[in-house]
């Protein structure tokens, strides 16, 4: 079992050796994920292969020791996100031949901590990989371009903040629980509750900050959009799809077991107020990750944005705490795992044949780049969580489960936030691919097969999950049997929701969406057509804007789409913004720090301090 | 085992010849460090490990004694190494003064760490000084002159308080001798210990370079030449750790672990520690000069030492172990680094040394790898001390946590700019193409394989390190038996 | 001409120095159990008890004017500081090398006039040079008998070289001022050495029997004091070379 | 008798100190950490004196009879070396501070540090 | 008995006025005299040895070693 992780840390080093011939690099990246993807799926239901490694290094009295085991949970979400970084690893081939930086051996690094991370059977090899994974994914996003810099500072900063708030909660939880074990602290932290409730929910919130920063949860949401907007862009899809979902394993395997049975008294006997607070964080980043996706210009941030949406829709469905909901929300995952791929691959091959990611500059790429506009359009669909597509199945259990446990405010929410997601969503489409094309993007081509094969690859597989959900459903479910979960087995295409008897065959919901479509086509090939006007004639009366010394972009019509929209929610966005606040801990860090260097520059006043220094002392040991 | 004093009498009298051996200094330099090292590594492994060398004849409390046990070998090692390493970056011809300086220096830092008589360590304290006084004047220019001076005058005023100290115990307990103090320490009044306690400690506090002592390093370490910056880390701060380890946990600690009689200086002392931690942290923030933000991680590193040190209990002193170490390898690596990217762009400002980790990859790797061990990132070195103190000091009372959460968060800043340093050295700049010769990128290389080691597998350091801590657990006791047997 | 910084610092000191002051003197008058600061223990509950009985190796030896002891030294403060912590007596010497080794270093060397001497020092030169060379040769010569020692022979017969310095007659090169320094710090540490190969252990007194009392007793003292007084006289009259060189 | 000794070596030590704390021109500085080391020095002399001791040297016969009436020994070792340290600081700060006055062209300690001041 | 305390009064008001005086020759000279009274207060305390090394060093060689640096820094007559 440890080779799957050796892999990726050989290969790391020697492409780090060989770090000047791009084509080599990246296929040996290819080669270790194809192998890491054949050993996980050879490793599918042997649960009980662990391998330990114990150093005689003592903390607490007792020898450390290191280990890895093959928890259902953990393969569910390392398979999958091994089968979209595969993919990704063929875009990436011809993503770079032209690229400066090369981010493969940080890459392998990091794929090398997100195996540790989803394999890890105790707190401290989580940690490690956890801390890992954090600064390699900053020299990952700056890559050697300094624009990226200060995003990647704050990135860095927080990811710092998370893993040292996790590790007091580690070594709290081991001095406590006299163990390092997950699944062993879990239940020995419930019992806990009772004797020290105190130190018990200290222990939990600091895991679940750590948690929440990773996965930009409410209180920090600011990240992604910083980062997204500046990494490489291969790197980014592998980052907005499956890094962002580090927080929500340990979440799945820790904290809901954890919240789930204690004996809290239940609040409208529905949940305890743990349920509630995590419920009401998930509402609140869903609506306002939407809400600030769609006043956004540049398309990598509306979609990160996007992520912190469904992000929210996941937390959402753990605070259910019904099976159904905990089912819907760990399909999301692995949903939102696809889909978010398939955009942001779509978005690097507009990059990388335009190299503008401002959305008002581009739009009218459908003619030119067709493969790149259907993948984008089957991701819209899917994020969209319309019924061919995967992302329905998962949005309408997380909503059953709600529903079921009468959590109406949460529903109201989500509801409210996928409504949003369809308004930037179909901005995103139009602004980029309709409408007319600028004249610079005239002799754009379509990107070249290497990197449109993982683009229709990823629409298959929406297009798979969506029909067929068994393909993801019957390996979780047989995953939470493993695990001790009550649960049925579910079939291939039908999808059963917390009421009684209410399923869905997905089945017939696509025949009936397939002969829409060849309705649909049908209108438009005998409709009239419509014939094209200049874009910037209907405004400018034939003028060319440039005289008048202004921006013609600035008057495409997808500037600022939803300026009404956005003057309705400013006067919130300006009075609470919580990126000032954080933004602003930083800015004072760095405004006392010039006082601090003054003083050590000038050093007269060294024996005037020393003095105080033994006067300290005397206070302290005389008086206290 | 008498010939142990060779290690402090050869270099004194290299001192005395390198007044008129002009060009052949440096040999001499080399031949008489390598002899240093190799005579305590034969010292090691020759077995006889705790004894005790009378000087002059003159039995233990009467006499100077060398006392020779696991601590001390570690931390010659530790000098001896260290002298060695940073020889190999001088380069250009030095004046004789230099090296006179230098073997004085060498001879004061063994001195330190073998002697047990406590004015034998004041003096070896004052040769040190001097020796360091020196050697940062050694470019006589406007920055090194003022830095000498300032730290001279701090310095001696620090020695007469110890000086004060020394009177004190002689006049209550009657004797010079380590051992000696530690068995009659506990007949001592609770106010005179104190005081006697105050005293020492805010001279050792100049050296380990804590907060309201520690004016003096950013200008010492910013105004001297690189070779000095590699002493003033290697040896200097080695044999302060050493001096607090002995000092501070083996004589004034009767049986208890806690650092002193009285609890609250020990309150007192882990105050001052993670003050000096967030201090130099946020210091070293928007600092541009490398070598200025390198000593401001350094007080950092060693404030995080004293915090693991006065928490009272072993693992946190494990801990604090590791830090050391972690900080010795790590900080030998940057200054190396730091050198030679300073002497190829020109300027020690680190924003004009973007691109060199293109051209130089080997430091630039070393550089990144050390800095990640101060953070204290998991697979190196520097994450099982922070492991051991943090998980020890949450279990302890009410300071001792929010020491703990004030140390997490300033490691927080210090990943911010080292890794930002770290961003500029891999950044694309353009850095016209002045050779480097190969070797002196072997060695930063080696020490960062070294912290890298530690890092993922620390049994064996960890053997090393339980050692040294039984010897200070039944410290007394197994101390006193191995200097006063002869009573 | 005060600016009120330097009035805040006046305050701050005095503030300080007041709070130590109160605290020694509460250490000095507390109660509690123990040994005191402030409580007078006489020499003989300490080390010093032994080094007066002269009886440090074997507990019951005793001694009489003019017979033999451990340390034959009738200076008592001379046998502690060079036989029974000699080694503090070496480094101290190592002290004063490298700081005058330092002061030569770091003094600026410009050029310098000299004044001429007036008459009477021209005329009394060589009788003081020969005064100061007298003194000093006595106090380190029965260093062990009378007070005085290595360093103050060593600063007086410095301060013959001063007059001849001063009255310009050319005395000692510095050149050869450094060779005397030289040889003298290495024979100290030689001396050392060969009491390691003679007698097993480093700077211990091989030359014994003498008694005490009389002009050669005490073993390898007085030729520590001499070694001493000789360096220190060539150091301090490097500093001299500073202030008049031509 | 002793109080007399202990009191005034006290007083110099704290004069010493307020003159290391508050002077500003180096010279005062140095002559103050002089005080404090002659302070030092009288205060360790001092704790080794008792009251109508005599000189611990062997001039007799009958001295070597009262010798518990000897004064104690260590501390003026321990004296001897400690004035020689002072003897050496003095001399390596003057030759610092004259050293500073060129480069600074001023010898007040808060001289700024940076490049101005001609320096050789 | 008394000599004792006369010593320690000049002592300390020596002290107190090299500290305070303005005139840097003027310090030097009191200081002589401190050091000086120091080296007697050495013999009351019946340590000969001690005061015949203070009188050379503490006094004679450090007012000397004042005293040429006082020459080598007055040269230039613009303290500030």
């Amino acid at each position: 079992m440890v080779e799957i992780l050796l892999v990726p840390l050989i290969t790391a080093f020697i492409s780090d050796i060989f770090i000047k011939n791009k084509r080599l690099v990246w296929f040996l990246f290819l080669i270790s994920n194809g192998y890491i993807l054949y050993k996980l799926y050879s490793l599918y239901g042997k649960w009980d292969l662990t391998y330990i490694l114990n150093t005689d290094y003592q903390i607490f009295g007792a020898k450390l020791s290191l280990g890895l085991s093959n928890n259902p949970l953990g393969w569910y979400f390392a398979f999958f996100s091994a089968v979209v970084t595969l993919v990704i690893a063929i875009f990436s081939i011809g993503f770079n031949t032209n690229s400066k930086g090369n981010v493969a051996p940080i890459w392998m690094l990091i794929i090398f901590a997100n195996l540790g991370i989803f394999y890890a059977a105790d707190w401290i090899t989580f940690f490690m990989m956890w801390e890992l994974m954090g600064w390699t994914s900053f020299f990952a996003i700056t890559n050697g371009n300094t624009k990226a810099l200060d995003g990647a500072k704050y990135y860095l900063a927080l990811s710092l903040l998370g893993g040292s708030s996790m590790l007091i909660a580690i070594l709290l939880l081991g001095a406590y629980t006299k163990t390092f074990i997950i699944i062993t602290s879990a239940y020995r932290l419930i019992q806990l509750f009772n004797l020290a409730e105190g130190v018990f929910t200290t222990i939990l919130l600091l895991f679940i900050m750590a948690f929440f920063i990773k996965s930009a949860i409410f209180p920090f949401y600011m990240w992604p959009s910083k980062v997204y907007a500046v990494g490489p862009e291969d790197y980014i899809a592998f980052m907005s799809s499956v890094m962002i979902k580090y927080g929500i394993y340990p979440m799945a395997i820790f904290i809901v077991p954890v919240i789930g049975n204690l004996q809290l008294p239940k609040i409208f006997n529905a949940g305890n107020w743990m349920q509630y607070f995590i419920g009401y964080l998930g509402a609140l980043s869903a609506v306002v990750g939407t809400l600030l996706a769609m006043f956004q210009t540049d398309m990598k941030k509306l979609f990160a944005y996007s992520s912190v949406a469904n992000m929210g829709y996941i937390l959402l469905g753990f605070a259910s705490m019904s099976i159904v909901g905990f089912e819907g929300s760990l399909f999301h995952v692995v949903n939102h795992i696809v889909l978010k791929a398939a955009i942001f691959l779509s978005l690097a091959a507009v990059v990388y044949r335009t190299g503008e990611s401002e959305m008002h500059k581009l739009g009218g790429l459908v003619y030119k780049m067709p493969i790149t506009f259907l993948t984008f359009l089957f991701g819209i669909i899917a994020a969209a969580g319309i019924p061919p597509l995967n992302g329905f199945g998962s949005k309408w259990m997380i909503i059953q489960a709600l529903m079921e446990k009468k959590m109406v405010v949460l529903v109201i929410s989500m509801v409210f936030a996928s409504t949003g997601a369809f308004m930037y969503l179909f901005r995103a489409l139009v602004s980029i691919f309709l409408g007319q094309l600028p004249e610079r993007y005239k002799d754009v081509k379509e990107v070249p097969y290497t990197m449109s094969i993982p683009m229709i690859i990823m629409m298959g597989l929406m297009l798979l999950i969506g029909v067929v959900p068994g393909v993801v459903m019957k390996p979780l479910t047989i995953a939470l049997d493993a695990l001790g979960y009550k649960v049925d087995i579910a079939t291939w295409t039908t999808l059963s929701s917390s009421f009684k008897n209410a399923t869905i065959d997905l089945k017939i919901v696509f025949y009936m969406f397939a002969m829409g479509i060849v309705v649909a086509a049908l209108m438009y090939l005998f409709g009239n057509k419509s014939e094209t006007i200049p874009q910037h004639d209907n405004y400018t009366a034939g003028e060319n804007p440039i005289e008048w010394g202004v921006d013609a972009d600035k008057f495409n019509y997808s500037y600022s789409f939803y300026q009404p929209f956005k003057e309705m929610f400013d006067p919130l966005f300006e009075r609470i913004s919580i990126d000032r606040f954080f933004s602003s801990i930083g800015k004072n860090f760095e405004y006392i720090s010039p006082t601090i260097q003054g003083l050590y520059k000038r050093g007269e006043g060294a024996v005037l301090l020393f003095s105080i220094g033994v006067l300290l002392f005397i206070l302290g040991g005389w008086i206290l | 085992m008498n010939s142990i004093v060779f290690l402090v009498v050869i270099p004194i009298i290299a001192a005395f010849l390198s007044l008129f051996l002009g060009k052949v200094n440096k040999l001499i330099a080399y031949i008489v460090t390598i002899f240093n090292l190799s005579f305590s590594i034969v010292v090691l492994v020759s077995g006889k490990i705790p004894f005790n060398v009378a000087i002059g004849g003159w039995r233990a409390p009467y006499g100077i004694n060398f006392v020779v046990s696991d601590i001390t070998i570690f931390f010659l090692l530790l000098i001896n190494v260290a002298a060695v390493l940073s020889l190999t970056t001088i380069k250009e011809h030095m004046e004789y003064q230099f090296y006179a300086f230098y073997f004085i220096l060498l001879a004061a830092t063994n001195g330190m760490v073998l002697t047990g008589d406590i004015f034998n360590f004041y003096l070896f304290t004052e040769l040190t000084t001097f020796a360091i006084g020196g050697l940062v004047a050694y470019k006589r220019d406007r920055l090194a002159t003022g830095a000498s001076l300032k730290y001279l005058i701090l310095s001696s005023t620090a020695s007469t308080f110890s000086l004060a100290a020394i009177g004190l115990i002689y006049k209550t307990l009657g004797t010079l001798n380590f051992a000696d103090i530690a068995s009659k320490i506990s007949n001592l009044n609770k106010a005179s210990l104190s005081l006697i306690l105050i005293l020492f400690i805010s001279s050792m506090l100049v050296e380990l370079k804590i907060f309201p002592f520690n004016i003096w390093v950013v200008k010492a370490y910013d105004a001297s030449i690189p070779a000095v910056n590699l002493f003033l880390h290697g040896m200097v701060s080695t044999a302060g750790v050493y001096g607090a380890i002995r000092i501070l946990l083996m004589v004034f600690s009767k049986n208890s672990i806690m650092l002193s009689q009285s609890s609250n200086i020990a309150n007192i002392l882990i105050l001052l520690a993670f003050i000096t931690v967030i201090i130099s942290e946020i210091g070293a923030l928007t600092e541009k000069n490398l070598i200025k933000v390198l000593a401001f991680s350094s007080m950092a590193q060693l404030g995080i030492f004293l915090f693991g040190i006065s928490l009272g209990n072993y693992e946190a002193l494990k801990g604090a172990f590791y830090i050391v170490i972690s900080n010795y390898f790590a900080k030998f690596v940057m200054f190396i680094v730091a050198k030679n990217y300073s002497v190829i762009a020109g300027s020690r400002n680190y924003e004009d040394m973007k691109g060199l980790g293109r051209k130089y990859p080997g430091l630039a790797i070393a550089f990144t790898i050390s800095a990640l061990s101060l953070m204290g990132m998991p697979f190196f070195a520097g994450f099982w001390g922070k492991l051991s103190i943090v998980g020890n000091a949450l279990l302890m009372d009410k300071i001792a946590i929010i020491g703990v959460i004030i140390i997490l968060i300033s490691s927080v800043i210090e990943g911010v700019y080292y890794l930002r340093i770290s961003h500029t050295f891999f950044s694309d700049g353009n850095i016209q193409d002045t050779k480097l010769s190969r070797i002196n990128c072997v060695l930063p290389i080696i020490l960062a394989a070294v912290i890298l080691i530690i890092g993922i597998y620390p049994n064996s350091i960890e053997n090393i390190i339980w050692t040294m801590i039984n010897e200070i657990q039944n410290t007394p006791e197994k101390y006193i038996q191995v200097i006063l047997p002869l009573k | 001409m005060k600016d009120e910084t330097s009035v805040l610092v006046n305050i701050i000191a005095f503030l300080i120095l007041f709070v130590i002051g109160i605290y020694i003197y509460s250490v000095a008058i507390d109660t509690g159990a123990g040994i005191k600061i402030t409580d007078n223990i006489t020499p003989t509950m300490r080390v010093a008890d032994k080094y007066l009985n002269k009886n440090v190796l074997d507990d019951n030896s005793t001694y009489q004017w003019g017979g033999t002891a451990e340390d034959t030294a009738a200076n008592i403060v001379t046998s502690v500081v060079v036989d029974y912590r000699l080694f503090d007596t070496t480094l101290e010497v190592i002290v004063l090398f490298i700081t005058i080794l330092g002061f030569g270093f770091v003094i600026p060397k410009d050029k310098r006039k000299i004044i001429k001497p007036t008459t009477i020092l021209n005329r009394w030169a060589p009788i003081l040079m020969l005064l100061m060379l007298m003194i000093g040769g006595y106090t380190f010569i029965n260093g062990h008998l009378s007070p005085g020692g290595g360093f103050p022979a060593g600063a007086i017969i410095s301060t013959a070289i001063l007059t001849g310095v001063l009255t310009g007659r050319r005395t000692i090169s510095q050149k050869s001022l450094k060779i005397i320094e030289a040889i003298t710090g290495i024979s100290i540490f030689s001396i050392g050495i060969i009491s390691y190969f003679l007698t097993g252990s480093f700077f211990q007194n091989f030359i014994l029997n003498d008694k005490i009392g009389d002009l050669f007793s005490g073993g390898l003292i007085p030729i520590f004091y001499g070694l001493i007084a000789f360096k220190v006289a060539a150091e301090l009259s490097n500093i001299y070379f500073e202030f008049y060189e031509e | 008798m002793t109080q007399v000794f202990i009191l005034s070596s006290l007083s110099l030590m704290f004069i010493g100190l307020y003159g290391v704390l508050t002077r500003k021109n180096l010279l005062k500085i140095i002559i103050a950490l002089n005080i404090i080391e002659t302070g030092i020095n009288l205060l360790l002399v001092s704790f080794g004196y008792i009251d109508h001791g005599i000189t611990p040297i062997l001039t007799s016969q009958e001295s070597i009879l009262n010798l518990n009436k000897m004064v104690d020994p260590v501390p003026q070792a321990i004296v001897l070396t400690s004035i020689v340290i002072g003897l050496g600081t003095t001399a390596f700060a003057l030759a610092l501070a004259i050293r500073y006055k060129i480069t600074h062209n001023s010898i007040s300690i808060n001289a700024s540090e940076e490049e101005e001041g001609r320096g050789i | 008995m008394f000599l004792s305390v006369i010593i320690a009064v000049i002592m300390i008001f020596g002290a107190m006025w090299t500290i305070v005086t303005e005139d840097l020759f003027k310090a030097i000279v009191i200081f002589a005299i401190v050091s000086l009274s120091s080296s007697i207060m050495f013999l009351l305390m019946q340590a000969p040895d001690v005061a015949i090394t203070e009188a050379a060093i503490g006094s004679g060689i450090t007012t000397g070693l004042f005293i040429f640096t006082y020459k080598k820094v007055e040269e230039e007559k613009d303290e500030r």
